[in-house]
């Protein structure tokens, strides 16, 4: 899967859905080859860019964080729409995380009052309405659950060489940067992956 | 965080076979079936049988009892006497209403008489009423497929059962409507 | 004493007198995976990611059950049995809530080794989400039923070599849990001992030792081999 | 007990006869639509008519028209089995039809209740082997088993036979297990029988736990000694001197029969230490399953007879290498051992030839679903479905066949274009179906398949031990999955995925019921792959 068959200079967005912004700032983490970047193709979209609507003829996104509530759900049916390939960008992405960690209680009813009642410290209160704050889905859900996606890159956050390493692919560089396989701990890669042997 | 079962109470669970505390004359009958068995640690399902038949169902209390009485691990009796449909450990309903789900019984309707009991309780398969009136169930084939679909109440068969002559069953016993 | 000789792969390979194909696959260093068996404790073939193909046998078998014959040719990698581990591995992740990030084994599990060796980068069925508890009460271990994936090594260890039988596990099919006793809190069991061979046994963040943060759940599976070798050959007899 | 001593029996039950024979079948099927009222009717209006002297009021098992029941049969020529042909079936006999019954047979004649007619082909094309004797022995009474020719193949079996040539016998006859895979029952057999071990088991699996089959529970309340006579035999081909029978908890009424036949035997010295004055020990114990359909697998079935929890290990090793508490263990099911006192009686050429090429002998089948004639039938192997539900089963009332199920939920649902198909072991397996223990299902064509499968997955979900996880959890997702078509919330993607996990889990699961689990959703999508597509929407929708 690569943009780069295209004549034009390859547009690519991030999208931040229910998550925690760790993808974001790991994708940050990617420092001076943010410029090299910035050469290869234009960034038409993300949370740390001032764009209000998300466009036409993207050619990647990488998408962080579970679809959770009715917000998510029209940004990520819009993102599908508008772009080739769709990255699911980290754990909550993929797996929905610990954005679904709220699922085994059931209704969103359930979900409010466990959080603003039974743990709260003192008078608890589920905040009435408002047209600002988006209505929970009844599940959260990883992202290929309500698209379809076209890559994986999982991790929480996935580490920078990572996401550099699928950007290359996306974008047919010739010799993209070697990973080995992953340790989850350390966020870092190593090659042994052997659990307590 | 919550967790899942009662202890059961300490002072039973040092008790030699027999002469249970309690001074429950059923299980001196429990222990008599047990001992026809040689007390053999292989004739547990069948000591649960007896235990059931003698208590209606099998408390924590009556596991341990078991357990000592056949010299075995607790976690094993636990693990078996929920293993299998036929052992319950709580009480069961004054009432009864098992709906056969039989291949015969499905293909003629019996999955909307379970609806429609289980809409007019507010409860599931497997359950009783919090009232303790009412427990439903299904069954795997009566073995009445002439009849199907067939329902057993308190133990009578009946056939050819609609969702209307199960909910006047229920009207009869006075099972009050659950939440839907 | 005779070795046996078979095709793993291909390969020609002699294996020890009545090993496993399992076993003969280590000897020569193919790695097949593994989640239910564990060195030390009886196999129970289980968790099916062993299976490998052999020829002239038209069911798949578990290579930790199947004993190493002369002559056997084995396949332990192929396209199909790597699907069929794929989404093994997968119904794992969706059964239970298995939440690495915040796991205490993250990096030292098993269950997640498996994922990344097999490549599985998503899950394609419905999570379950089972709404399951956490039992703290024992003084210094605990087990989240979130992460347990019924492999009963814990039952196995605690029966087979500690000798307690406090495991056994409850109820059947998707609804079957792990217990101690008579499904009472751990803390309150009669039978456990404390030897914590299950939290060593146990191959996910499912049975912990209290007081583990993030990752820092290791598991010394040598302990328990050493225990299971040194009675095996009566090391400890005067 | 010997030769002449059972005749002895025989020739008393015979003589003990009245001339008039009235028989109400309290068999499971019939004493649910109240036949136990209508037989203690009988006995008590036979008193207040004062023909107690002529007249034999007789409890029963199964006379096959289940759908019809309670059937009660009135035969004169002084309870001689051939003249059964005569006699008048009653059907559907309430407990207040009883006095005109009654009043028919004082003056002659006929009561103005429906009659089967017996000549239909539900009743003329069956062949009875396995159900020789049920509607005509009294189950409770062992001397009426005896009268009926019963243990004198065992007599014969321990007097003039050596094991081996029962074995011979069993394989010529070309028995195959009637439990469902149809194993050759002689190669069974023979592989116990070589295999050293101190002590060795038969079991007979009466784990009958298909939703819609009762052909074992029948047999066993209508003619239990025939299945301890089968376990007999085969305990001394194989030198077992023990035996249990597995049966389901479900079935009070062919426990009851069981323990009462078991004694009885006992008794007469038919079972016990030096059978009938030989050299031969066989001992037989009940256990009682406690509702668990995986416990019809052999593994599972003897960890649950050892008070386990009842969970599949590996095969192998097989029952009969590495059985109950570790010997080596024979494990038929009832209808298997049913047939062979009669092979031993009357040999195995003329087992072999009732049936096909391959499949000898008889099937009994539970025939139910949409038709009109539902109840047991027996019937030659190589007869086609079609001549079964057409024929015998008599069509359905208003409609069309759509399918016939086989096999429980391990089987599949043959459409009504392979109608002419023989129930034989190859032919149905042919189809994508097994031949099963013998529940026919029949569906006409309101009947949704897609909503089938998932009810058969609901099965082997909720009956699933836990143990290996492609059965565990792929039957969860698998049921998800259906579920998720029925609703009409599926897309094209879950349809492929509800495939691949089909092919996943049957070969990867650890035992029978996981590997079968899938065959209800993969015979539904060979036949009627449009219904699903049908089902199916271009886009996903959050559930």
């Amino acid at each position: 899967m690569s943009v780069s068959e295209n004549k034009r200079r390859p547009r690519i967005a991030t999208v931040w859905l229910a998550g925690c912004s760790g993808c974001h700032m790991s994708f940050l983490d990617l420092d001076e080859w943010l410029f090299e970047l910035a050469k290869l193709a234009d960034v038409v979209y993300s949370p740390v860019a001032d764009v209000k609507e998300y466009p036409e003829n993207v050619d990647a996104v990488l998408v962080e964080g579970a679809v959770a509530n009715e917000d998510n759900l029209e940004l990520i049916r819009k993102v599908r729409a508008r772009t080739k390939a769709v990255v699911s960008f980290g754990d909550c992405a993929v797996t929905g995380n610990v954005t679904a960690l709220r699922n085994p209680l059931g209704d969103p009813e359930n979900v409010l009052k466990r959080a603003y009642i039974e743990e709260a410290n003192t008078g608890g209160r589920i905040p009435s309405d408002h047209p600002l704050v988006p209505k929970l889905l009844p599940k959260v859900l990883p992202v290929h659950q309500v698209v379809k996606v076209d890559a994986f890159l999982w991790g929480c956050p996935p580490d920078a060489a990572r996401i550099r390493a699928v950007l290359e692919k996306l974008l047919g560089v010739e010799k993209p940067a070697e990973v080995d396989a992953i340790n989850p701990a350390a966020g870092q890669e190593t090659a042994k992956t052997k659990d307590g042997e | 965080m919550k967790t899942e079962a009662n202890a059961p109470s300490k002072a039973n669970s040092r008790q030699k076979n027999g002469n249970h505390p309690s001074g429950d004359n059923r299980f001196t009958m429990l222990e008599t079936s047990m001992k026809k068995l040689r007390y053999q640690p292989d004739a547990l399902i069948e000591v649960l049988h007896s235990a059931q038949g003698l208590f209606g169902y099998l408390t924590s209390d009556l596991l341990l009892f078991v357990a000592h009485a056949l010299k075995l691990p607790p976690s094993r009796v636990y693990g078996v006497a929920t293993f299998y449909h036929f052992f319950t450990l709580e009480p069961r309903g004054l009432h009864s209403c098992s709906v056969c789900m039989g291949t015969a019984c499905y293909v003629k309707g019996a999955g909307s008489v379970l609806a429609a009991v289980e809409g007019a309780t507010g409860i599931k398969d497997g359950m009783t009423t919090p009232d303790g009136n009412l427990t439903i169930s299904t069954a795997r084939c009566l073995g009445a497929c002439g009849i199907a679909p067939a329902v057993v109440y308190d133990g009578e068969v009946a056939g050819r059962q609609s969702p209307e002559d199960a909910l006047e069953k229920l009207n009869e016993w006075e099972v009050k409507n659950g939440p839907e | 004493m005779t070795v046996t000789t078979l095709t793993i792969n291909g390969e020609l390979v002699s294996a020890s007198p009545g090993a496993s194909v399992l076993e003969a696959a280590r000897e020569n260093g193919v790695e097949i995976p593994t989640l239910c068996e564990l060195e030390g404790i009886s196999s129970a073939g289980a968790c099916r990611l062993c299976l490998v193909e052999i020829s002239g046998t038209p069911r798949l078998q578990p290579a930790c059950v199947t004993a190493a014959t002369e002559g056997m040719e084995v396949q332990t990698d192929s396209e199909r049995l790597n699907r069929y581990r794929r989404m093994i591995l997968e119904l794992l992740f969706a059964e239970r809530n298995h939440i690495c990030p915040v796991c205490v084994a993250n990096g030292h599990c098993e269950l997640q080794s498996r994922a990344i060796e097999n490549g599985m980068d998503h899950v394609r069925f419905s999570y379950q989400h089972p709404d399951l508890s956490v039992d703290i009460t024992h003084e210094r271990f605990g087990i989240d039923q979130d992460r347990c994936i019924l492999c009963t090594r814990c039952v196995r260890v605690c029966d087979e070599l500690e000798g307690a039988h406090t495991w056994d596990v409850a109820g059947r099919g998707t609804k079957s849990r792990v217990i101690t006793d008579l499904n009472q809190p751990w803390g309150e069991s009669d039978t456990c001992t404390s030897c914590a061979k299950c939290v060593e046994a146990c191959p996910t963040g499912a049975i912990f030792r209290k007081g583990s943060s993030v990752g820092e759940m290791e598991h010394r599976r040598d302990r328990i081999r050493f225990i299971a070798d040194a009675r095996k050959k009566k090391e400890w007899s005067p | 007990m010997d030769q002449n001593e059972l005749q002895a029996i025989a020739e008393k039950e015979r003589k003990s006869r009245k001339p008039i024979r009235v028989s109400c079948c309290t068999a499971a099927g019939c004493l649910s639509s109240n036949s136990q009222a209508v037989l203690d009717n009988l006995r008590a209006e036979v008193k207040v008519a004062a023909i107690d002297g002529r007249v034999d009021v007789c409890s029963v098992g199964c006379m096959k028209l289940c759908s019809r029941g309670p059937l009660v049969r009135v035969a004169d020529g002084g309870g001689r089995r051939d003249q059964l042909k005569d006699a008048v079936l009653y059907e559907s006999v309430q407990p207040d039809d009883v006095a005109p019954v009654i009043r028919a047979i004082v003056d002659g004649g006929r009561a103005d209740i429906p009659v089967a007619d017996r000549s239909h082909p539900f009743f003329s094309r069956q062949k009875p082997i396995v159900l020789e004797n049920c509607g005509w022995v009294e189950p409770e009474r062992i001397e009426s088993y005896i009268e009926a020719g019963g243990y004198r193949a065992l007599h014969y079996v321990l007097r003039e036979m050596t094991p081996e040539q029962v074995l011979k016998e069993v394989t010529q006859s070309g028995l195959r297990g009637r439990g469902g895979a149809g194993f050759p029952a002689g190669v069974k057999w023979a592989l116990v029988a070589k295999t050293p071990s101190d002590k060795k088991y038969v079991v007979c699996n009466a784990d009958e736990g298909d939703p819609g089959a009762f052909m074992d529970r029948s047999v066993l309340e209508s003619d239990p000694h025939r299945v301890l006579e089968g376990m007999a035999i085969a305990a001394y081909a194989v030198g077992a001197a023990q035996g249990y029978i597995y049966i389901r908890g479900e079935y009070p009424l062919a426990i009851n029969r069981l323990q009462t036949a078991i004694r009885s035997a006992k008794r007469m010295g038919l079972i016990g230490g030096h059978i009938m004055d030989s050299p031969f020990d066989f001992n037989v114990d009940l256990r009682i399953g406690a509702g668990a359909f995986v416990c019809g697998e052999e593994t599972a079935l003897m960890a649950s007879i050892e008070g386990k929890r009842g969970a599949p290990t590996p095969r192998p090793p097989y029952p009969a290498e590495h059985g109950l508490w570790g010997h080596s263990t024979l494990i038929n099911n009832v209808e298997t051992l049913a047939n062979v006192a009669p092979i031993l009686r009357n040999g195995a050429d003329w087992f072999a030839s009732v049936g096909t090429e391959k499949s000898k002998g008889t099937k009994v089948f539970a025939l139910a679903g949409k038709i009109r004639n539902t109840g047991l039938i027996e019937v030659p192997m190589g007869i086609t479905l079609r001549e079964i539900v057409e024929d015998m089963g008599d069509g359905i009332p208003d409609g069309r066949v759509k399918a016939v199920q086989t096999g429980g939920p391990s089987g599949g649902c043959i459409p009504t274009e392979h109608l002419d198909t023989p129930v034989d072991y190859e032919s149905l397996a042919a189809l994508g179906s097994i031949m099963g223990s013998g529940g026919m299902i029949v569906m006409d064509e309101k009947t949704n398949m897609v909503d089938v499968a998932r009810f058969f997955m609901e099965f082997c979900m909720d009956e699933s031990c836990g143990k290996c996880i492609p059965c565990r959890a792929g039957t969860v997702q698998m049921h998800g999955l259906l579920q998720k078509i029925c609703d009409g919330n599926a897309t094209p993607d879950d349809l492929a995925l509800l495939e691949d996990l089909c092919d996943m889990v049957r070969h990867t699961s650890l035992c029978g019921l996981g590997q079968t689990a899938p065959n209800p959703v993969m015979s539904t999508l060979r036949f009627f792959r449009h219904e699903y597509e049908n089902l199916l929407r271009k886009e996903a929708i959050l559930t």
